[in-house]
């Protein structure tokens, strides 16, 4: 996320730590064997199924408006 | 080594090698098509951890609707490739240099960890009831939370 | 696992080493099995459209064309397989396998019944129905992965369709099955196909069609369209799209996609034959014979379908999809769990 | 019967509901069917459970449960609720079924909108006096002042209309506050929230803890019932159509405060203040209501100070402990009372809502069924025999009377000498208003159309019922009491006459009052004694009356004044000093932002790095910080 300059690859990456942080969760979830772990897994999945929704809703209008080449053009809101 | 040794080398190392893809492959789908690749691994991972459940919720939720929307956007949107001019010089060092921070602060935090063998997981352990329990009776706050949250992101878009 | 209720004469199956090796002689013969079988469902559609349409189907090769699915399967095999300037070579030709191994991985779960003294499945998960779902869903993926690496507008046109057709029957095919879940109380398919009740005199297992009526006409519906047959074939939709996300394929490649669609009918119709017209029970009637008499029924409303309905147009599609099913769906499952609440 | 007890409930609130929901646009003639027609089904329903003798608190599950408070959803069906509900449903029906013909003017909007908020009226007055706990009876309670502000708010177009649906909804809120702190109290204190537990653990002999509760709750009860000193809103209240002045008036609303210290009887007797400044309260409402309707010359107006004073003799009857007599009171007043509104209603209607007596007379003859109707209701009103307000009125001051004690005298005096003024104003209004010569500025000229049948014959039902329903209770001629009777089971037995200076008492009262009435002839009749004499003779006394002592002037003065002072201070203070200072940080974060905007370079990418390098300087820092 920090090279990558094409937004959709960024929130592709986003999912992907968002994944990694599961895998931890569920892994702690067995090592102590305790059930919190895989509950807060689910709800990651909802948060991030909904912030991908939410992304790339705005990620399409953002192309449609405007031929986009990486994400630095987007710097319009600089102080 | 038992198969389930096997299967977890397996896993791990297709996971390893989607993230990567992530990461580096250049056209966005090979991109989108490492991360469902990752998210199946994880899901066998989930399936050696005695989480079936999310497992299948892994499957279904991630690989069966979040990439395929990450597929859609893409063929949408045409193929995006990386061009142009580059703004800003100094960010991959800095970048390099803060990862590399990291990477040893992670080697620095595991070094002295002990690793055990979990106790052997009850039947119950990662099911649809147990989960099911713990989400309407203990969590059920933050599940109410998170489905106002879906319900926004469903009606907002 | 497979698992003989019989004693285990020669040790091979508390063997490690045999007790694999039984595995895979297990999972290999379900593949036959399967494969064979979907060729004669092909077989059987192209009869039953014959007579829907007053035609002789085919008739040429075997008895009674018994093998013309035979002379089909080694033709496609020894066709070229071509493919055209500037496709994505390896999508290209990854997407094919995504389809056929989606829809077989859903047969590990799947119990095919108990057949004498033998209780047949591979795994016995307690989420397996959810596990069939998830799997059937990575169908998407080939049809996408074949429609964006032909390099071909219309392909890119039925990959498209296909994953908001997916994601919009995905949603309703879930519900439906909740109610059967709330009804049951299980996810396991075993549990569901050996439901009970007792209700007076009567005690037994029941078909779930008459708990859950609702349920299986969604279930239908959503089924067909996952298997994106006619009326919902709209992904491949030969008079608009020339043959979609297949216009492409050619050959082993076209011929793998084919196997996926009618594997994809065999394994819906198991399941649902399984899930709402009691599995393997049939009064009077041996278990492996009730399942195959139940899904050859099932198989033949696919084709009936196909012969019967026209396609729809997109939009009714995902009118369909969102605007009925979707909350017929969510008013089944209220109305279900308000009823088992009360009744329980 | 547990059905049947909610139906009551149910009945208004669905007519409520399918008035205010669905005919919203729909037909005139269902509005008028449904919106009578339920509060009749629930008279109906209390008939049924009168017919059956039903006493019994139904439960019929737990509303609220937190810790150890728990309220469960019960209707308390005895004599005394049964008794409410009678009138409130009996003689709200005949004012509902009167507004089919009284709102008939209004548009199909408006009209399915009074019905609407009728019903919910009545709903919120039936949950009120059925309410099995205290809780429940805030419920009501606070219902009953939201459905007053939308009905005395009715015509929401009229300034005037909207500053007295306000007014009113203060008051009553000021009240609400007093009411709940008391229910806190009992609570706190006993632990209860249902009446049938609560009564039996409260101390019989008084202690502070219940004189506050009394007196908290007493604080809604004035509120609600408008007197002394939270009265102010009645007489504005008249802005609102004519039925709901009867129907807040008559029979529902205002009594609320009578039945509330009735039904909190047991928790009354153990007091000793706050009983007697019942009492009191009532009785100096009474007299000061009574002189204030002396002057006034708007015909509703009139009658408004007329039931100020008439609740006055109610809170006098319960404050000294004669609760039945109280409530015979109250029964009495809602037939003559609402009688006097439709009747005044009806010459208001044909006079296109002129409500100025000045411009009266002459209706003798132009509306003789009205007057004769309106006659029946001031006779009973000034306590003329035999008509129920004789009855009634004479229980009350007989109770006083009889009591014995320095407070009972020192009440009956007040209530004599309301009596003859009340004889007075009656006889002023019935003799200016309908027998004199029509005067030159009536409105409509010419010959008067007496009201529709719909309006006529609940006005006539009622001046039957003012007429011979004195005898249902007749102790003051020395014969039965079927309303003591009847409220026994709640209330308990009721004093007996002892010896004949009361009776002599009555006497006294009746003569005095019949006097006043008379004399009200010479004044605007005969011309033998002129009004504008002694005017010119007492104006100082004139103008305090219409001023109606100046109340409203003081609380102006006391309340509003001050408020409107500190406000403009703040106003100021709030220019010079706050706002300099906050103009002052403002120009420092603008010069400070201008300086950090550098940092926001408007790429993602380097917001992410600051980002991640945070992170890891975190936990480093954490790692360190742990292991040393």
């Amino acid at each position: 996320m920090l090279i990558r300059r094409n937004p959709l690859v960024m929130l592709i990456c986003i999912e992907l730590m968002l994944n990694a942080v599961n895998l931890t969760l569920v892994a702690f979830s067995r090592q102590l064997n305790n059930r919190e772990g895989q509950l807060f897994a689910l709800m990651t999945m909802t948060v991030a199924a909904a912030e991908a929704v939410v992304g790339l809703a705005i990620l399409v209008d953002i192309f449609r408006v405007r031929d986009l080449e990486d994400v630095d053009d987007l710097s319009e809101l600089k102080g | 080594m038992g198969p389930a040794t096997i299967v977890f080398w397996l896993a791990s190392a297709v996971a390893l090698a989607g993230g990567l893809g992530v990461v580096l492959f250049k056209e966005p789908i090979r991109n989108v098509l490492s991360l469902v690749l990752v998210m199946l691994s994880l899901a066998v991972l989930f399936l050696l951890l005695s989480a079936q459940f999310v497992f299948a919720v892994q499957v279904i939720v991630y690989a069966g609707a979040v990439m395929v929307l990450f597929l859609f956007v893409i063929t949408l949107l045409g193929p995006v490739r990386e061009q142009g001019t580059v703004r800003l010089p100094w960010q991959i060092f800095i970048s390099a240099v803060v990862i590399a921070a990291f990477a040893g602060f992670l080697v620095a935090m595991l070094r002295g960890v002990s690793y055990r063998t979990p106790d052997a997981a009850d039947p119950i352990f990662g099911s649809v009831q147990s989960i099911g329990v713990g989400l309407f009776t203990d969590y059920l706050f933050p599940f109410e939370l998170t489905s106002i949250l879906l319900l926004v992101a469903a009606v907002g878009c | 696992m497979i698992r003989l209720d019989t004693p285990d004469p020669f040790g091979i199956y508390s063997n490690p080493v045999g007790h694999w090796f039984v595995v895979v002689i297990a999972m290999l013969l379900l593949a036959f099995v399967l494969i064979t079988a979907t060729a004669y469902v092909v077989f059987f559609e192209r009869i039953a459209l014959g007579w829907m349409q007053r035609r002789p189907g085919p008739n040429r090769v075997g008895p009674g064309g018994f093998l013309q699915l035979a002379a089909d399967g080694v033709k496609g095999l020894f066709k070229e397989g071509f493919a055209p300037v500037g496709v994505d070579r390896v999508l290209f030709v990854v997407a094919p396998g995504i389809a056929v191994a989606s829809v077989l991985l859903g047969w590990a779960v799947i119990p095919v019944g108990i057949w004498g003294s033998i209780t047949y499945w591979i795994s016995d998960l307690n989420i397996g129905i959810l596990l069939v779902l998830a799997v059937s869903s990575m169908n998407v993926y080939a049809i996408m992965l074949g429609g964006w690496a032909s390099n071909n507008k219309y392909s890119l046109l039925g990959g498209m369709r296909a994953a908001a057709q997916l994601i919009s029957y995905e949603m309703a095919m879930g519900l439906s099955l909740v109610p059967v879940f709330l009804i049951v109380g299980s996810l396991r398919l075993q549990d569901i196909v050996g439901f009970t009740v007792h209700w007076g005199p009567y005690s037994g297992p029941i078909p779930l069609l008459l708990l859950a009526p609702v349920s299986f006409l969604i279930y239908l519906v959503a089924a067909v369209a996952e298997t994106n047959r006619a009326p919902f074939d709209l992904p491949e939709a030969e008079q608009e799209l020339i043959g979609g996300f297949l216009t492409e394929y050619s050959g082993f490649r076209f011929f793998m996609f084919y196997l996926a669609e009618y594997l994809g009918v065999l394994t819906q119709s198991t399941l649902i034959a399984l899930l709402f017209f009691g599995g393997w029970y049939l009064p009077l009637i041996p278990g492996a014979i009730a399942l195959f008499i139940k899904v050859v029924l099932l198989v033949f409303i696919f084709i009936w379908l196909r012969g019967t309905l026209p396609r729809l147009r997109y939009d009714m599609l995902m009118r369909l999809g969102w605007k009925a099913l979707l909350p017929l769906g969510i008013a089944n499952v209220l109305v279900t769990s308000i009823l088992v609440v009360l009744l329980s | 019967m547990q059905a049947l007890a909610l139906a009551i409930l149910l009945f208004p609130a669905a007519g409520g509901i399918f008035l205010g929901v669905f005919n919203w646009r729909g037909s005139r003639l269902l509005t008028a069917m449904v919106g009578p027609g339920v509060i009749w089904a629930a008279f109906v329903c209390v008939l049924i459970l009168l017919g059956n003798n039903v006493d019994q608190d139904f439960t019929y599950w737990t509303w609220i449960r937190a810790g150890s408070f728990e309220v469960p959803f019960d209707i308390l069906i005895d004599h005394l609720s049964l008794f409410m509900c009678l009138v409130i449903t009996g003689v709200g029906g005949l004012i509902v079924t009167y507004a089919v013909g009284y709102m008939e003017h209004e548009t199909d909007g408006s009209y399915a909108r009074f019905f609407c908020y009728m019903d919910v009226f009545v709903l919120a007055m039936l949950i009120l006096v059925l309410a099995g706990n205290t809780v429940f009876l805030i419920v009501g309670w606070a219902g009953v002042g939201l459905s007053s502000y939308l009905l005395i708010g009715f015509y929401y177009w009229r300034r005037s209309a909207v500053i007295a649906a306000r007014k009113a909804f203060v008051m009553n809120v000021i009240g609400d506050i007093g009411m709940i702190l008391g229910a806190f109290v009992l609570f706190v204190s006993y632990h209860q929230v249902v009446y049938l537990k609560l009564f039996p653990a409260l101390p019989h002999t008084p202690d502070a803890t219940t004189e506050l509760a009394a007196f908290l709750l007493l604080v809604g009860g004035i509120a609600k019932s408008a007197q002394l000193p939270l009265h102010t809103w009645l007489p504005d209240a008249m802005e609102g159509p004519t039925p709901v002045s009867a129907l807040i008036h008559a029979a529902t609303m205002v009594t609320a405060g009578v039945y509330l210290v009735a039904r909190f009887h047991p928790l009354y007797d153990a007091t000793i203040y706050a009983h007697a400044a019942v009492a009191i309260i009532g009785a100096v409402t009474a007299l000061f209501a009574a002189s204030i309707a002396l002057v006034q010359t708007d015909i509703k107006r009139v009658l408004a100070y007329s039931t100020m004073s008439q609740i006055g003799y109610m809170f006098l009857a319960v404050g000294i402990g004669a609760y039945s007599a109280g409530l015979f009171h109250l029964l009495s007043h809602a037939f003559f009372k609402a009688l006097l509104f439709m009747a005044a209603g009806n010459v208001i209607h044909a006079l296109h809502d002129d409500q100025d007596m000045r411009h009266y007379g002459g209706l003798w003859h132009d509306m003789r069924r009205s007057s004769v109707t309106f006659l029946a209701g001031s006779l009973s009103l000034a306590g003329i025999i035999p008509f129920v307000g004789f009855f009634s009125k004479e229980n009350v001051l007989g109770e006083a009377f009889s009591r014995g004690d320095g407070l009972g005298y020192a009440v009956w005096f007040i209530g004599f000498v309301t009596a003859v003024l009340t004889g007075f104003y009656t006889g002023r209004m019935w003799w200016f208003a309908f027998w004199r010569p029509a005067s030159e500025e009536r409105p409509v000229a010419g010959h008067l159309h007496e009201a529709p049948l719909v309006m006529l014959v609940p006005v006539a039902v009622l001046a039957v019922l003012t007429t011979v329903g004195g005898f249902l209770q007749i102790k003051a001629i020395g014969g039965w009491a079927l309303v003591d009777d009847f409220l026994k089971p709640v209330l308990g037995e009721e004093r007996i006459r002892t010896n004949g200076l009361e009776y002599l008492a009555t006497v006294l009262t009746l003569v005095l009052a019949a006097l006043a009435f008379a004399a009200a002839y010479n004044f605007w009749i005969r011309g033998t004694w002129s009004p504008a004499g002694w005017r010119a003779r007492y104006g100082w006394g004139a103008r305090v009356l219409e001023r109606k002592y100046y109340f409203d002037e003081l609380y102006d003065w006391a309340f509003v004044r001050p408020l409107d002072r500190l406000a403009g201070f703040t106003d100021r203070e709030d220019r010079s000093l706050i706002d300099t200072g906050a103009v002052d940080v403002g120009a420092y974060t603008e010069r400070g932002a201008g300086a950090l905007s550098l940092t926001q370079t408007g790429f993602l990418r380097s917001y992410v790095l600051v980002f991640v390098a945070g992170v890891v300087i975190a936990a480093v820092l954490v790692l360190w910080r742990a292991s040393s």
